[in-house]
């Protein structure tokens, strides 16, 4: 047992401390909530490095098959620490510029990443299920935070609401693969169906439901409503949290259900994916050009992404798992440093949400211009940004396991993408800003936003590595 | 027999079902979920479920229902808004809810559910008890999720506080620093006046 | 001797080049001066040369010369080479080239006297000096097309030499332009040649010109044409272009904007008549081709004819020349036509002094009666300028092919040279050049007698102060005037009767008319009485004749005349209406499918239709799908059981079983 | 230690962009250090091109100067480098006039001349890089790198429309590359490996042939660019600054051509046998149709912009008529003749429209406008100008004697041996372009001065000259003496040639 | 007695009728928290079933831990509804609509 429990320490450290901080902050009254924030980073890059620790050599188990513990988990686990770690340091800026610190907010951060954590190494359909609800459960919470604004609290009930009847579809197609193969553990469920014993179409049936609980966890069209009123209605510094981490926690669900479990379905998820995928790049990129709100755009370009990341699984190989975690990955960075950027720009009751905002910032501050150049070229996908090896990845896989034509669709759907991307960059640098107003945001925001432009780019020129690490995850 | 039981606790609780969707007045729709709460628990009875069917009237019409019934009170809508039939989407909606149930009911209602391995019951003696079955698993092979499940609460109670406490400032605790690093100049304003007019 | 001889050559063609672009550099350094002597002295060098080589080669006997200088290019295992071939054929050239080239430019120091562009113009000349005997002495069809192109370059600045008289800048264009035009058969020429012989050498060209005599293309669906007739006829679109046959002739009036020596040295004596040069040069391949020869014949008939008509109408005094110009490289045509290539050199040699001394007469006349060129503000002016009116006297009457002049030897021979051929449209050509002999002399005592008889017309105080032109215009004058007179007599004999040219010209014997002539000849004198056994003399004198009486005895004769024949006379003056056709159709029409293909094509098709249509289309569905996003929850519901639907009736199969 | 031992392809690369990062960062501050400093960058780079061309071996057909090493050793992505004798006379070209744009900038440019003179450097490397590029991924990444710095010149510095103009440049030119991406990958997929090499070598089948054939098209049609999608380029050419417009002509355009040369060709013979004729077509078109609309612009860039197209379309027929020439004559020297006359018309279109461009900008300079209508006898306020002018000009119309004729020249010869009639068409452009050049020269510098502003033109000055007489030697020397261009690329012509005549199919 | 068809059915018909609730109900907030809970219900209800024809305790399990879920997804969902509330003083469902297109 105990052995057991040393693979899980990273949750449960993480469960402690969030008690810790819960506790902690309930005493303080510091009004910017110092301590607190600051136990938050503490105990994220304690769980960080135990993740990296516990790390095991081989594949392992342990409780009665609900708890795994391979080298994706443990990546993904990683990069969400890691996320959250920047997430929230961008977050802490956004609060207190806005007199929103509030210790919940950390607690509840804390608590979601927990989820994603479960998530990420579920090997039970329960225990994906009920890291799904704390994950959930929380950002609902967060989304809703600021209770003055009536934005948020509408984009909370619609968030809440439309969540609530995913899941509920989710239970729904767990019940039907409950009911069909009699376990609810994926393994077992995938030995089950590997016997083909059991009805194909049964099978699918439930799967339809499960899938429509991912799709919607994603955001791929046509279960994506909920993005863009979420993204523009939440502070911008959950929009930044929702966007990154759950992300990475949503695609290990997709590869637990789809890969793990379900694999010997392939074919119709594949199928059906590349019905969500088309549709979703489509969406995404076509309406994200008629936005005039950036946290609005970035929300279609989400879903477009999502397309893109589906590509990836629905390649059906290890490779293309790889190539869509490379995504992922990827993608979870750029959007950090978007929304970083809309931080950065915002002030005290002012978000920098409109593009117009961004009119002519290579004048007030091109430093800041050029970080969110590379980011933008980035998310359009053009070389030497890590946004075009992520593109390539997933496109390579596809290619490679034939979906040729699918691929072609794909790119022309990211010419269309381009232009929205351009059109910030065309803001920044060819219109004349409105004010001069400086920017003013803290040296450790200037410092990390910069690191995390400049890593786009790096990485874009030497990906070797994180490509490395994501086939390591889905082959070791 | 059973059958017969299953019946009307079926059509009961799709009738209450559709009046909580129906009704206007949330207090009415509220009190229709509670029925067919206990129209369900009644059909688990069926399925031997004991224990969940208990917890469910427990948990569910006890303190859930109660939380909304609580709510609707508190936020006292008045129903006259609230009011108002169903437009011209109806036909649409109904339409949907109408394939969406012939396309489920085509599959769950095919008769594959009636196969021998789904007639595989291992009905418990009377010595043993669902709820200790129930108890046996949860707290063993289910001690992980268990937890969870404490963690998914906790956030629970954290968030609905938090969202819903009224921003009125609890603790009266001053800040002695402030009052110890007080200055003369907070306190005491010198101002200069001329004595008389110079002409 | 000739192991000194490659560098004579070298000499020859980059003395002028070294002249024209010390002037063309450093022209304000050196000064006006300057300028024209660097220039002289270089022409001057390869004059002298020139005449070295002449001598060597035509005298000493010295064997052709036949070297590539150096390699421009090799690709796909054919060499491009820059090299010359001196034989007869271009050592003639060269000497009148140079010769010629070498008197207008000590014209020129009077006559450029007081303009601005004084470097500029004698850089200019050098430079054609310099591109006219790259032409001449090329030994291949590239460096020749070289050539051929410089020429066209130089010609087309000094046109535009006065660049802000609107009309010289409209003729240069023009020049350049229909010059292009034949330009481009000519290149489609080369092409073949390369493609079927595989080089571009004229010596192994020529050599195996006649294995592929009856070689025969497909150009047209299904017929094919000989290839000779193609290539030759190709070739010769380039020499109508460059020497102004019909219907590429319209450039070389207009050309007349130019300043005179250039109108004299490019437009008369040398570049015209580089066509003709190259098709004397191209003999071993137009020989294999009776088409291209009764093509040839055709239009230069035509240009010879319809062209000095035009001349009887015209007052401005170089363009009466100009037209004179046209209709004796039609002449010269004719005789290429006629496969008397040798008569046309000999009558490329002699008009290029007589038609030089013409133009320079005209010119002499224009500065002084300060750049009037209108011969109706003319008359009388050979009480003041007598040399000018002796030499262009001597001009006209070897123009008109007075027997005894040299004028008279080359036309003569060309007409009977006509008269013996055989091939298909010789006797529409030779009543064609019989009936231009008397234009010719009609319109040119027209214009002798308007300038320098009758009644002066000019105002008073301009008549007093005529006077006779400077020395550097009256002796470049008199030096042309005696080859104008007697150098015919000379070559007669031994250019068309003799082996002048040795094998440098290839005549089939079935076409060799000049042998038929050679063959009772008896010398000078004899030739030049026999002619009086033949029209063209008595038609030359009518034609002085008739001149007489219009324009000196009843000068209101003419007004009579074209009373009378109103119709005819507006032809003529609108040119036979070629100009107003090419505005019409080629200008106007050109820039009108332009537009259309700019406009419509590019704009509203390509860029509105594809380009930014896509782009408005998708901007458009954009917008439109965006409400989809309408803000209601149970939209959202809806779409979300839509897709549970949608996803359920695809895949959901095999169920009713 | 020889050059041959040095890595002198990666100098090439990257001299400049870490000179443009060095110039980003050192930024407005101090400009003057910037401008000598990026003008020292550009010579030194063009030396090292210069040294790779005196240590190139002509005899050789296989790359030279290679430079291997992982870079993504995920899917053995490799920093493959190498040229070959028709890589190398884009490199020299590339470098060369980089020194003119930078030159020209000099006191033109006045807003952020860092920034500028940045973009500048660093798109320089990329140029190189694409031409040096062996591996297919790398070459991509070039590729497309390269719209980035292009994008934010026009949009910057670029006239009033730029918006536009680079928005549409980027897209169309992303649109077509993005195919040949996924081209690449289907490759990849054939040959096992990103190496262009490999990928010269896979069989494949007639119709794959030609959806990779479609793809490439896409990519390098639209670059170069061929009618119909062709309209970018005058837009993109208008509103970009001087520089722009020379990089983007002497360069960018050639880079399709390159990759019909490097890709196309070789690696879907039988499909560009299939296309032949689609091509020919097509060039043709760009050729009359073009030259017939540059005849009617009012704006010069716009009419130097068409008259690119349309002697690009002779690139295009030069390298897609050895098929049919070899079908006809049965003999390479056709074949050869018209993909070096193509490759020596990219070269000299490379300074001619320079040269071309810089002519406009230093009016654009002085007058701040580029309609013809707003000049009228030019030649009698800058007669040093018009002289060069007037040089470029006829060189941009083919007179035998500049680079421009050479090229024209030796396709049109090549093209005969084809079809009387392809060359007939081809012939036209003497005509169309003497007639739009010299007509626009005819009402540009030409004439009496019309208006004022005209009269008061100042000559150009030490620095105009010296960029207009480096382009003028240029174009003279290699009209008088091409050899040396030719001697370069022999043997890799004849090589590709060899390889591209004979099938692959499976 | 009653087969697993039956149960399924009658938890299909469930599911049917809360989702019909959800995008039929335009406006009370309320009713769509109560739709949720019925359709975990219908949910349940297949659990149940399952776990009661395969003899397999898992099912029930399940159904334990929605159970819990649920209640605290109630707990958060009204809330939200008060935040809403208070900020717009409205549960109608039609005037979420601040944010669209």
């Amino acid at each position: 047992m105990s052995a057991e429990l040393a693979l899980a320490i990273p949750e449960i450290t993480l469960l402690l401390l969030a008690c810790l901080v819960l506790i902690v902050d309930a005493f303080s009254n510091d009004p910017d909530h110092k301590l607190s924030y600051w136990l938050t980073q503490a105990s994220l890059l304690l769980t960080l490095s135990l993740v990296l620790s516990v790390n095991p050599p081989v594949t392992q188990v342990i409780f009665d098959n609900s708890f795994i513990s391979d080298s994706m988990s443990t990546i993904l686990k990683a990069f969400i620490c890691g996320i959250t770690f920047v997430v929230f340091l961008y977050s802490f800026e956004y609060l207190k510029e806005n007199k929103l610190v509030k210790g919940e907010y950390f607690v509840l951060g804390l608590f979601a990443v927990l989820g994603m954590m479960i998530m990420a190494s579920a090997y039970s359909l329960l225990s994906v299920y009920l890291g799904l609800e704390l994950l959930s459960l929380s950002l609902y919470a967060m989304v809703a935070m600021n209770r003055e604004s009536p934005a948020a609290s509408e984009a909370a009930m619609k968030y809440f609401v439309l969540g609530a009847l995913a899941s509920g579809m989710l239970l729904y197609g767990i019940s039907m693969i409950y009911g069909l193969t009699g376990t609810i553990q994926l393994s077992a469920i995938a030995d089950a169906i590997a016997s083909d014993s059991i009805n194909k179409s049964f099978l699918v049936f439930g799967m339809i439901f499960m899938i429509i609980g991912i799709a919607f966890k994603l955001g791929a069209a046509p279960f994506h409503m909920w993005v863009p009123d979420v993204y523009q209605g939440a502070p911008t510094s959950v929009t930044l949290f929702i966007s990154t981490a759950p992300k990475l926690a949503a695609f290990a669900m997709a590869m637990r259900i789809l890969v793990d479990g379900l694999y010997p379905l392939v074919e119709d998820w594949q199928a059906i994916l590349t019905i969500l995928a088309v549709l979703s790049m489509a969406v995404g990129n076509i309406i994200a050009i008629s936005q005039s709100n950036i946290k609005r755009m970035l929300a279609y370009s989400t879903i477009a992404h999502v397309g893109y990341l589906f590509l990836g699984l629905i390649a059906g190989t290890q490779a293309g798992f790889a190539g869509a975690m490379f995504y992922i990955i990827s993608y979870a960075m750029m959007s950090m440093g978007a929304f970083g950027m809309i931080i950065l720009l915002g002030r005290f009751n002012f978000e920098a949400e409109n593009l117009e905002d961004f009119k002519g910032l290579s004048e007030r501050s091109p430093w800041f211009a050029f970080i969110m150049m590379c980011l933008m070229f980035s998310m359009a996908g053009i070389p030497p940004f890590l946004g075009f090896w992520s593109k390539w990845f997933v496109l390579k896989e596809l290619v490679a396991s034939g979906f040729v034509a699918l691929a072609a669709v794909a790119v022309v759907f990211s010419i269309i993408g381009a232009y929205y991307y351009l059109r910030i960059i065309k803001l920044m640098y060819f219109d004349k800003p409105e004010s001069m107003t400086a920017i003013k945001a803290s040296k450790q925001m200037r410092v990390v936003l910069t690191a995390n432009g400049l890593l786009i780019l790096l990485l874009g020129l030497l990906p070797d590595s994180l490509m490395q690490i994501c086939i390591a995850a889905l082959t070791g | 027999m059973e059958l017969v039981v299953f019946y009307i606790f079926g059509a009961l609780l799709l009738a209450s079902a559709a009046m909580v969707v129906i009704m206007r007045n949330p207090v009415h729709a509220a009190l229709f979920l509670v029925l067919a709460f206990f129209c369900s628990a009644a059909i688990w009875l069926l399925l031997h479920a004991e224990f969940l069917a208990i917890a469910l009237v427990l948990v569910y019409v006890g303190a859930v229902m109660v939380l909304f019934l609580f709510v609707v009170m508190m936020l006292d809508i008045n129903v006259a808004t609230i009011r108002g039939g169903f437009a011209s989407y109806l036909p649409v909606g109904l339409a949907v809810a109408v394939l969406m149930m012939i396309a489920m009911g085509l599959v769950v209602g095919s008769d594959y559910f009636l196969s021998p391995e789904f007639q595989t019951f291992n009905t418990l003696g009377a010595d043993q008890s669902n709820t200790r079955e129930l108890g046996m698993t949860l707290y063993t092979q289910y001690l992980y999720q268990f937890e969870i499940a404490g963690a998914i609460l906790l956030v629970a109670i954290i968030a609905a506080i938090s969202l819903s406490m009224s921003k009125l400032k609890i603790t009266k605790s001053k800040d002695p620093s402030q009052q110890v690093f007080v200055k003369k100049a907070d306190r005491l304003r010198v101002i200069k006046m001329e004595a008389e007019k110079k002409s | 001797m000739d192991v000194y001889m490659e560098q004579i050559y070298l000499a020859i063609v980059l003395a002028p080049l070294i002249g024209s672009i010390i002037a063309g550099l450093f022209g304000k350094i050196i000064g006006r001066s300057g300028a024209h002597w660097v220039t002289i002295i270089g022409v001057a060098v390869s004059s002298i040369l020139s005449l070295i080589a002449y001598k060597y080669h035509m005298f000493d006997g010295g064997a052709d010369y036949n070297q590539s200088v150096y390699t421009w290019l090799t690709t796909g295992g054919l060499t491009f080479e820059i090299g010359f071939l001196i034989d007869p054929l271009s050592v003639t050239m060269m000497v009148v080239v140079t010769f010629v080239s070498w008197m207008i430019h000590i014209y020129t120091i009077g006559y450029m006297h007081d303009d601005p562009g004084y470097q500029r113009f004698f850089s200019y000349i050098s430079l054609f000096t310099f591109a006219m005997l790259m032409l001449v002495m090329s030994n291949n069809f590239m460096q020749l097309f070289f050539g051929w192109e410089a020429v066209g370059l130089v010609s087309y600045l000094l046109i535009g030499f006065w660049y802000k008289k609107d009309t010289a800048i409209f003729a240069n264009l023009k020049a350049f332009l229909v010059n292009r035009v034949g330009d481009f058969g000519f290149l489609l020429g080369i092409a073949a040649v390369l493609m079927y012989f595989n080089t571009m050498d004229y010596a192994e060209v020529f050599a195996n010109a006649d294995s592929m005599a009856d070689t025969t293309i497909v150009i047209f669906g299904q017929e094919t044409w000989s290839l000779m007739t193609v290539i030759c006829i190709c070739l010769f679109i380039g020499a109508m272009g460059k020497s102004a046959q019909v219907p590429l002739h319209v450039w070389l009036p207009d050309s007349m904007e130019g300043p005179t020596p250039i109108s004299a040295l490019i437009h008369a004596a040398t570049m015209v008549t580089a066509g003709i040069f190259m098709v004397s040069r191209m003999s071993p391949l137009f020989e294999l081709s009776e088409t291209a020869l009764s093509f040839i014949l055709i239009i230069g008939s035509i240009t010879a004819l319809f062209m000095g008509l035009l001349g009887l109408v015209q007052n401005d005094i170089k363009r009466v020349v100009a037209y004179s110009t046209l209709s004796q490289l039609g002449y010269m045509t004719v005789a290429l036509g006629a496969s008397a290539y040798a008569a046309a050199m000999f009558h490329l040699v002699t008009h290029a002094f007589f038609k030089a001394l013409l133009f320079l007469a005209a010119g002499s006349v224009i500065i002084i009666m300060h750049h009037e060129q209108d011969m109706r503000k003319m008359g009388g002016l050979y009480k003041k300028m007598p040399i000018t009116w002796l030499t262009c006297f001597i001009g006209t009457i070897a123009l008109i092919g007075f027997p005894g002049t040299s004028g008279f030897f080359s036309k003569d021979a060309i007409i009977e040279a006509v008269h013996h051929s055989t091939i298909y449209g010789s006797n529409f050509a030779y009543y064609a050049v019989l009936s231009g002999v008397f234009i010719t002399a009609l319109y040119s005592f027209r214009l002798f007698f308007m300038t320098f008889h009758g009644e002066e017309r000019m105002d008073k105080e301009t008549w007093m102060h005529l006077h006779e032109a400077p020395s550097v215009v009256t002796v470049p004058l008199s030096v042309l005037a005696i080859p104008s007179l007697i150098l015919g007599a000379f070559l007669l004999g031994p250019m068309l009767f003799g082996d002048y040219f040795g094998s440098t010209i290839y005549v089939l014997p079935e076409h060799d008319v000049l042998a038929q002539l050679g063959s009772h000849y008896e010398g000078v004198l004899l030739f030049t009485l026999y002619a009086f056994k033949h029209p063209p003399v008595y038609l030359a004198f009518a034609g002085i004749f008739v001149a007489w009486l219009c324009y000196i005895k009843f000068p209101q004769l003419p007004e009579m005349l074209v009373s009378r024949i109103r119709f005819i006379h507006r032809i003529l003056e609108n040119k036979y209406g070629f100009d107003d056709f090419n505005q019409a159709v080629f200008a106007r029409g050109t820039r009108g499918i332009g537009q259309f293909l700019w406009k419509f094509g590019d704009i509203n098709i390509i860029d509105g239709l594809f380009v930014n249509g896509t782009a408005r289309s998708v901007g458009i569905i954009s917008g439109l799908i965006r409400h989809i996003q309408s803000g209601y929850l149970y939209h959202y519901a809806f779409a979300i059981i839509m897709g549970l639907l949608v996803l359920i009736a695809v895949f959901v199969h095999g169920i009713l079983n | 230690m020889t050059i041959t031992q040095l890595p002198i392809l990666s100098m090439l690369i990257w001299t400049p962009i870490i000179g443009g990062i060095w110039a980003l960062i050192a930024g407005d501050r101090q400009e003057q250090t910037v401008k000598y400093f990026s003008l020292a960058v550009s010579v030194i780079t063009f030396v090292f091109s210069v040294m790779l061309y005196l240590e190139f071996d002509t005899s050789v057909v296989e790359m030279q100067f290679v430079e291997q090493a992982s870079w993504i050793s995920a899917f053995d992505i490799q920093y493959y480098l190498g040229i070959d004798g028709i890589a190398l006379p884009l490199i020299l070209l590339t470098s060369f006039t980089t020194i003119l744009v930078v030159l020209a900038a000099w006191e033109v440019i006045e807003k952020h001349i860092s920034y500028y003179m940045a973009a500048f450097l660093i798109l320089t490397g990329l140029m190189n890089g694409v031409f040096a590029a062996l591996d297919a991924i790398l070459f991509y990444v070039f590729w497309e790198a390269m719209l980035i710095p292009m994008f934010i010149i026009i949009g910057i510095w670029g006239g009033p429309n730029r918006v536009y103009a680079t928005i549409k440049f980027f897209l169309y030119t992303f649109l077509g590359s993005v195919f040949m991406l996924v081209a690449f990958l289907y490759l990849y997929v054939k040959a096992g490996s990103f190496e262009i090499e490999m990928m010269h070598s896979v069989p494949l089948s007639l119709l794959a042939q030609q959806f990779i054939f479609v793809a490439f098209f896409l990519a390098f049609a639209v670059k170069i660019p061929m009618w119909p999608v062709h309209t970018w380029l005058p837009d993109a050419h208008v509103e970009a600054p001087t520089g722009g417009s020379v990089i983007l002509a002497a360069i960018m355009l050639k880079m399709g051509g390159y990759g019909f040369l490097r890709f196309s060709l070789p690696i879907t013979p039988d499909a560009s046998l299939y296309f032949d004729d689609f091509m020919i077509v097509l060039s043709l078109i760009a050729v009359v149709y073009i030259g017939f609309v540059a005849l009617v612009q009012e704006d010069m860039k716009k009419l130097i912009a068409y008259s690119s197209i349309s002697h690009m379309g002779f690139v295009t027929l030069g390298f897609f008529i050895p098929f049919s020439i070899y079908a006809n004559t049965g003999q390479l020297s056709g074949a050869i003749m018209g993909v070096e006359g193509a490759m020596m018309q990219m070269i000299s279109h490379g300074f001619i429209s320079a040269a071309m461009f810089l002519c406009v900008g230093v009016m654009y300079d002085r007058l701040h406008s580029r309609q013809i209508k707003d000049y009228g006898g030019v030649v009698n306020s800058m007669p040093y100008f018009a002289a060069f002018m007037m040089l470029f000009a006829m060189a941009n119309s083919g007179l035998p004697g500049t680079s421009g004729f050479v090229g024209e020249f030796l396709v049109i010869l090549a093209s005969f041996q084809s079809s009387f009639w392809i060359a007939f068409f081809a012939a036209l452009t003497l005509i169309l372009g003497a007639a739009y050049t010299l007509w626009m020269y005819k009402r540009v510098v030409f004439g009496d001065v019309t208006r004022e502003e005209v009269a008061e033109l100042k000559d150009i000055n030490g620095r105009e000259a010296l960029i207009l007489f480096l382009l003028a030697v240029m174009v003279l020397a290699f009209g008088i003496y091409p050899a040396p261009v030719f001697d370069v690329m022999h043997v890799t012509v004849e090589n590709l040639i060899n390889h591209s005549l004979q099938s692959k199919l499976l | 007695m009653i087969t697993l068809t039956n149960v399924l059915l009658l938890a299909a018909m469930l599911f049917c009728i809360s989702v019909a609730g959800i995008f039929l109900n335009r406006k009370n907030v309320i009713i769509l928290l109560m739709c949720i809970e019925l359709m975990l219900l219908s949910v349940n209800m297949n659990f149940i079933a399952f776990s009661y024809f395969l003899g397999d305790i898992h099912g029930q399990i399940f159904v334990f831990f929605i159970l819990t879920v649920a209640a605290a997804e109630a707990a958060i969902g009204l809330a939200i509804l008060i935040v809403m509330f208070r900020n717009t003083d409205t549960i109608n469902v039609e005037s979420l609509d601040s944010m669209k297109g």
